[in-house]
């Protein structure tokens, strides 16, 4: 099954792997635990003859209860343990705020991504701002905090390679990062519905090396060297 | 059911003539999931049942307000031309999703529908009007109704889960029918309460949406489960293991279930501290339903389970039931869900826990109930031919669509083809697509059994399945005023099959005390 | 709501509650969620808000609170319809519903004296949050004022045939609570569209 | 049934109550400074609503199953409010 997910190239994306995995196990095992025992009970319970009397058990001694309530409150153990376990990554993802290399501001628009650079003052709203439609560069292994806008409807912003989603509000400015470990080429699709155009709304991400990302920058902005 | 097609993007479309536009695919998203939910899973789950079973099961002549009942069907009925009305106005129905987020329900240009959208909104005002009526008869009828012995804890589960389904409809539905108002005079007086340039806030529409989202899943849930309680009971021949117990499991779930609604939020823009409290809830509320579906097995365990077709829709049910419960939690994670929010991976799972219960369910009850219904007994060999081909054919469509998700292909998406990631998994859409239509195709037994049963079926008698609730002690199909002599009193708990130092296999709740052996 | 063709009343286990009184108090537990759900958007919005004094000011104190007497005063009026009924006064029952639903019109009357004063300003529930709000909330609740006058003078029809008082006039309870509950709303919206 | 009406105070008492509480508010809302009207304001909307359902409601003399009609979905509204405030406070975007 996780032969399915497309490569990870993103410093947390392999932490929402991992816990993808451990629910995949826990629940797995329940899943196939109560499959089987129901397919047993069909088999070994068949009524055989006509006259086959079944057992009276209405579950309402201790004792009965209890094959019940033992598997329940493991149920309540390993909840709490996807729970907590969760609770750190998501923290990671979207709670935590590193320190940016780059900052970009995304804007959704029906149906498009503008990408705003700052530029080399690294200020939005003046002059060397640089606003490029549904293509955004990025250096590799550096933290880029993307702030998403929207103008008119509900996009979200997806990357689907970097485990990181984002709702895009109009009347919000939201905050997300990402630190891209592997260079390349990918998608940034739009995975909210947006009206009739919402199917094909894409981007890509460039995840330059180091030196190309320069290069990059110095072809947007030659005046600044 | 036609808008799975789309697997195979821009080609004609077999029966229809020419490849459907986005614009008409998002259109038949929303209506899918809108008629499904809106105009199939809740008239079929809790209408029909509930104005059917309850007076009989609690030993009734009729509902609490019959007019009032009366009222809703009606109310029902308009509600549903209004919505098939908007097929056919100019720009056609709405397209927003059966959700329907503003901005782009909010105004005209986003979405290019007119009428279409006002007329959904209409719609589900009126269904919802209609199921309030039809929830306060399903809440008074069988608090007020009973027949004598019949105290509340000797009521059928199933009773108490349309009773739980109407209290949970009943207290979530406020907000959303606030948020309609609201919506419609943004989309037709211009107001914004959904739009930030008036200073509204597009959050707040998801925020009343889920508070009722969430337990109107659990409405649809819930009667279709009771239906399975008493079909696996009946033909387990056994008692309900934990009767008592599975009621107080479903009010915590239903309790729970006002707290998670965020679930549907996490990357939305909520603020993300507020993931957490609604990731754990979420998750908390598998104990409860580990609950009931360990007491279900618990019950067929050691019992003398008779094979018929119900029985087979009920424990398939189950089963399917388990892996859309299990499924949820992925969704319930929190960082996971930024991953698999929005993707094949969500359509899966809903579909796992909204097919199990309201088609496996669904055809569970109508072939345990038919007999009294009809008063013919349904064809066993094609029903069972029916429940084979349809668990079967769902389990290749919607298993392979969890890989789907989990290839970060997107819902909601007219054309998978445009993304050079999704369009590695264009071989397992078109296999979907074939296997949905094999879904389809292995319906029709079902529909010549169901109608051809009503003529040519095997004449029922009271009570064709030896079962022991009340609505088996009256002739198939019941008399007006539902009994043709008094009403039977009442004597036991429900399911009591196979009793200790009793000769006869199972005692019908009517039966005096003394006058069994 | 006794149907069936037995001979014999069915005998029924005893219940704590009256059927119809449940059924709306069900009724009202469903209606708090609606202005609930309202309410609590208006009021966290408000809060949001850059604060609405301004527009506040354009409603008249004065007629707001001649309509929040207007509707406790019909509150009264209504529990004496109920206490008519328990007496069996068929002709109080009479007058007080006769001015319960007068005094519902009159409420509705100053309301729309608002509304076209609010119109002949330009004040269209486009203006703004604060008067999408304020239409929102009093129209929503004006249309149960509406059907309230309609329950009522339905009521009072059917109870003046001949024979309908020893029928019908029970339902004077039921029509007694909707009534009081759609005053509790008011006395809520009073402060909040007007005051606050 | 009629038992409660015959003690507590009679409906014209509870009228009086409620003019004279409408009347305040009015008077306390145009006199009080900024946040003190609001809260007073409140205050007296609430004890209106609450004589109006306790005595004119009958909640006074009914059962707690019919409280609970009304007390559970006030408290819901309550959950509504809490879970909504981080979002449209917009606290953290
Ligand atoms: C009948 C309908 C139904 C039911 C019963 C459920 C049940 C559950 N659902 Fe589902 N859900 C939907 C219908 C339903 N859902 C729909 C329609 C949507 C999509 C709406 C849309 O966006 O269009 C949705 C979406 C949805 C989301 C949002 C996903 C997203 O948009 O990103 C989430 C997230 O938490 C979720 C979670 C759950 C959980 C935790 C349960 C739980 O109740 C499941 C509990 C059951 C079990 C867990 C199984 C039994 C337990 C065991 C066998 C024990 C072992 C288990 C453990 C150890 C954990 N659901
Ligand atoms: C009860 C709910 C329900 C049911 C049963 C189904 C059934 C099916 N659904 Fe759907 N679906 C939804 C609810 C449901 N769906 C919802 C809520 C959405 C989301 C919409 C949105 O995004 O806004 C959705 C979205 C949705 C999508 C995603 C579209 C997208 O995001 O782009 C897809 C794609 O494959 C799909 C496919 C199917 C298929 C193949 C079936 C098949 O299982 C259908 C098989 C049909 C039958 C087998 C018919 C049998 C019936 C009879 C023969 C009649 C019997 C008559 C009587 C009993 C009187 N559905
Ligand atoms: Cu933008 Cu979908
Ligand atoms: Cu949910």
């Amino acid at each position: 099954m996780f032969a399915w997910l497309p490569e990870n190239v993103s410093t947390y994306g392999g932490d929402i792997d991992a816990i993808f995995k451990l629910i995949y196990y826990v629940v797995g095992v329940w899943f196939v635990a109560t499959q089987v025992f129901l397919v047993y009970c069909l088999i070994r319970f068949r009524r055989r003859s006509g006259n086959q009397r079944s057992k009276y058990l209405p579950g309402n001694t201790a004792s009965q209860a209890a094959w019940v309530l033992i598997p329940c409150a493991l149920v309540l153990v390993l909840d709490l343990w996807i729970d907590f376990r969760g609770a750190d990554v998501w923290a990671k993802v979207k709670l935590s705020r590193p320190t940016p290399n780059l900052i970009v501001r995304v804007t959704g628009k029906q149906f498009n991504w503008i990408v705003t650079y700052p530029g080399p003052d690294g200020k939005f709203g003046t002059a060397d701002d640089k606003k490029i439609d549904n293509d955004l560069h990025v250096p590799v292994n550096q933290v880029v905090r993307v702030l998403l806008t929207g103008e008119d409807v509900i996009h979200s912003f997806y990357l689907p390679h970097l485990r990181l989603k984002q709702d895009v509000v109009p009347g919000r400015e939201i905050p997300a990062w990402f630190e891209a470990t592997k260079t390349g080429k990918y998608e940034i699709p739009c995975a909210e519905l947006c009206g009739f155009g919402h199917s094909g709304m894409k981007g890509f991400l460039y995840v330059h090396s180091e030196a190309d990302f320069k290069a990059w920058v110095r072809t947007q902005w030659p005046s600044a060297g | 059911m036609i808008r799975w097609q789309l697997a195979y993007p821009e080609t004609e479309i077999p029966l229809f003539g020419r490849p459907i536009g986005p614009d008409e695919y998002n259109a038949f998203v929303t209506m899918h999931g809108t008629i499904m939910v809106f105009f199939v899973a809740m008239p079929l789950l809790v209408a029909a049942m509930g104005n059917f079973l309850i007076p009989l099961m609690i030993g009734a002549r009729d509902m609490a307000f019959p007019r009032l009942n009366m009222m809703s069907v009606w109310v029902l009925a308009v509600a549903s031309l209004v919505l098939l009305a908007s097929f056919f106005v100019e720009a056609g129905p709405a397209a927003a999703g059966w959700t329907g987020y503003p901005p782009l329900s909010a105004r005209i240009e986003y979405t290019g529908v007119e009428y279409g959208l006002d007329l959904w909104i209409l719609a589900l005002a009126l269904e919802f009007a209609s199921f309030l009526m039809g929830g306060i008869n399903f809440l008074v009828t069988p608090i007020n109704l009973r027949t004598r012995g019949m105290s509340l804890f000797r009521l059928p589960l199933i009773v108490w889960m349309i009773m739980g389904a109407s209290i949970l409809f009943l207290l979530s539905v406020g907000p959303l029918i606030a948020g309609a108002v609201f919506l419609l005079l943004d989309r037709n007086l211009g107001t914004s309460f959904f739009l930030a340039e008036g200073g509204g806030d597009p959050l707040l529409w998801q925020h009343l949406f889920w508070f009722f989202g969430h337990p109107e899943v659990y409405v649809i849930l819930l009667p279709a489960a009771g239906a399975m309680m008493e079909i696996i009971s009946t033909f387990s021949r056994k008692t309900i293991f934990g009767y008592k117990s599975i009621i107080y499991a479903v009010m915590i779930a239903g309790v729970l279930s006002f707290l998670v609604w965020a679930h549907h939020q996490f990357i939305s823009g909520l603020d993300p501290r507020l993931a957490m409290p609604f990731s754990i809830t979420t998750i908390l509320i598998s104990v409860p339903f580990a609950f009931i579906i360990f007491s279900m097995l618990a019950t067929m365990w050691g019992g003398s389970i008779w094979l018929t077709t119900p029985m087979w829709f009920a424990v398939g049910g189950l089963s399917v039931f388990i892996f859309g419960g299990v499924t949820g939690i992925f969704n319930g994670s929190a960082p996971v869900d930024i991953y698999i929010h929005d993707t094949y991976f969500v359509v899966a799972h809903f579909h796992s826990t909204l097919f199990s219960t309201v088609f496996l369910g669904g055809f569970a009850a109508l072939y345990y109930w038919y007999p009294k219904m009809f008063g013919r007994m349904m064809n066993e060999f094609w029903g069972k031919v029916h429940f084979w081909g349809t668990y079967i054919f769902f389990l290749l469509v919607f298993v392979p669509m969890h890989l789907l998700g989990v290839g970060g292909m997107m819902r909601r998406i007219a054309d998978p083809s445009k993304y050079e990631f999704v369009k590695e998994l264009l071989p397992m859409n078109e296999f979907i697509t074939v296997a949905a239509i094999g879904l389809l195709l292995i319906q029709a037994p079902f529909v010549f059994n169901f109608l051809g049963s009503m003529f040519v079926g095997k004449k029922a008698s009271e009570n064709p399945w030896d079962a022991t609730t009340l609505e088996w002690t009256t002739p198939s199909p019941p008399p007006h005023g539902n009994w043709p002599g008094a009403i039977p009193a009442v004597h036991r708990p429900p399911y009591e099959y196979a009793v200790p130092g009793v000769s006869e296999e199972w005692l019908p709740q009517s039966r005096p005390e003394g006058a069994a052996s | 709501m006794n149907a069936g063709s037995a001979s014999t009343p069915d005998a029924v286990e005893p219940s704590p509650v009256p059927a119809a009184k449940l059924g709306i108090w069900w009724f009202l537990a469903s209606e708090v969620m609606v202005f609930g759900g309202a309410l609590v958007s208006f009021i966290l919005l408000r809060l949001v808000g850059p604060g609405w004094s301004e527009d506040l000011a354009h409603n008249s104190v004065a007629l707001g609170s001649i309509n929040t007497l207007i509707l406790i005063t019909s509150s009264f009026t209504i529990v004496e319809v109920l206490s008519a009924q328990k007496r069996g006064d068929e002709k109080k029952f009479r007058s007080f519903m006769g001015i319960t639903i007068v005094l519902g019109l009159l409420f509705l009357v100053i309301k729309g004296v608002e509304y076209s004063a609010h119109f002949s300003e330009g004040l269209f529930p486009d203006k703004g949050l604060f008067w999408a709000f304020y239409f929102g909330l009093t129209g929503l609740h004006a249309l149960h004022v509406l059907a309230g006058i309609v329950a009522n003078a339905s009521l009072l029809v059917v109870v003046s045939r001949p024979g309908g008082f020893a029928r019908y006039s029970h339902r004077a309870e039921m029509n007694g609570l909707y009534w009081h509950f759609v005053d509790v709303v008011w006395i809520f919206l009073f402060p909040l569209l007007y005051l606050g | 049934m009629a038992a409660g009406e015959a003690h507590g105070p009679s409906n014209v008492i509870i009228w009086v109550y409620l003019v004279v509480l409408a009347i305040l508010s009015v008077f306390v809302s145009s006199v009080f400074p900024a946040p003190a009207d609001t809260i007073a304001v409140f205050a007296l909307a609430i004890a209106k609503a609450v004589l109006v359902l306790l005595y004119f409601m009958h909640l006074r003399v009914e059962k707690i199953f019919i409280h609970s009609l009304f007390f559970i979905p006030l408290l819901l509204v309550v959950v509504l409010y809490v879970g909504l405030m981080p979002d449209i406070m917009r606290s953290m975007y």
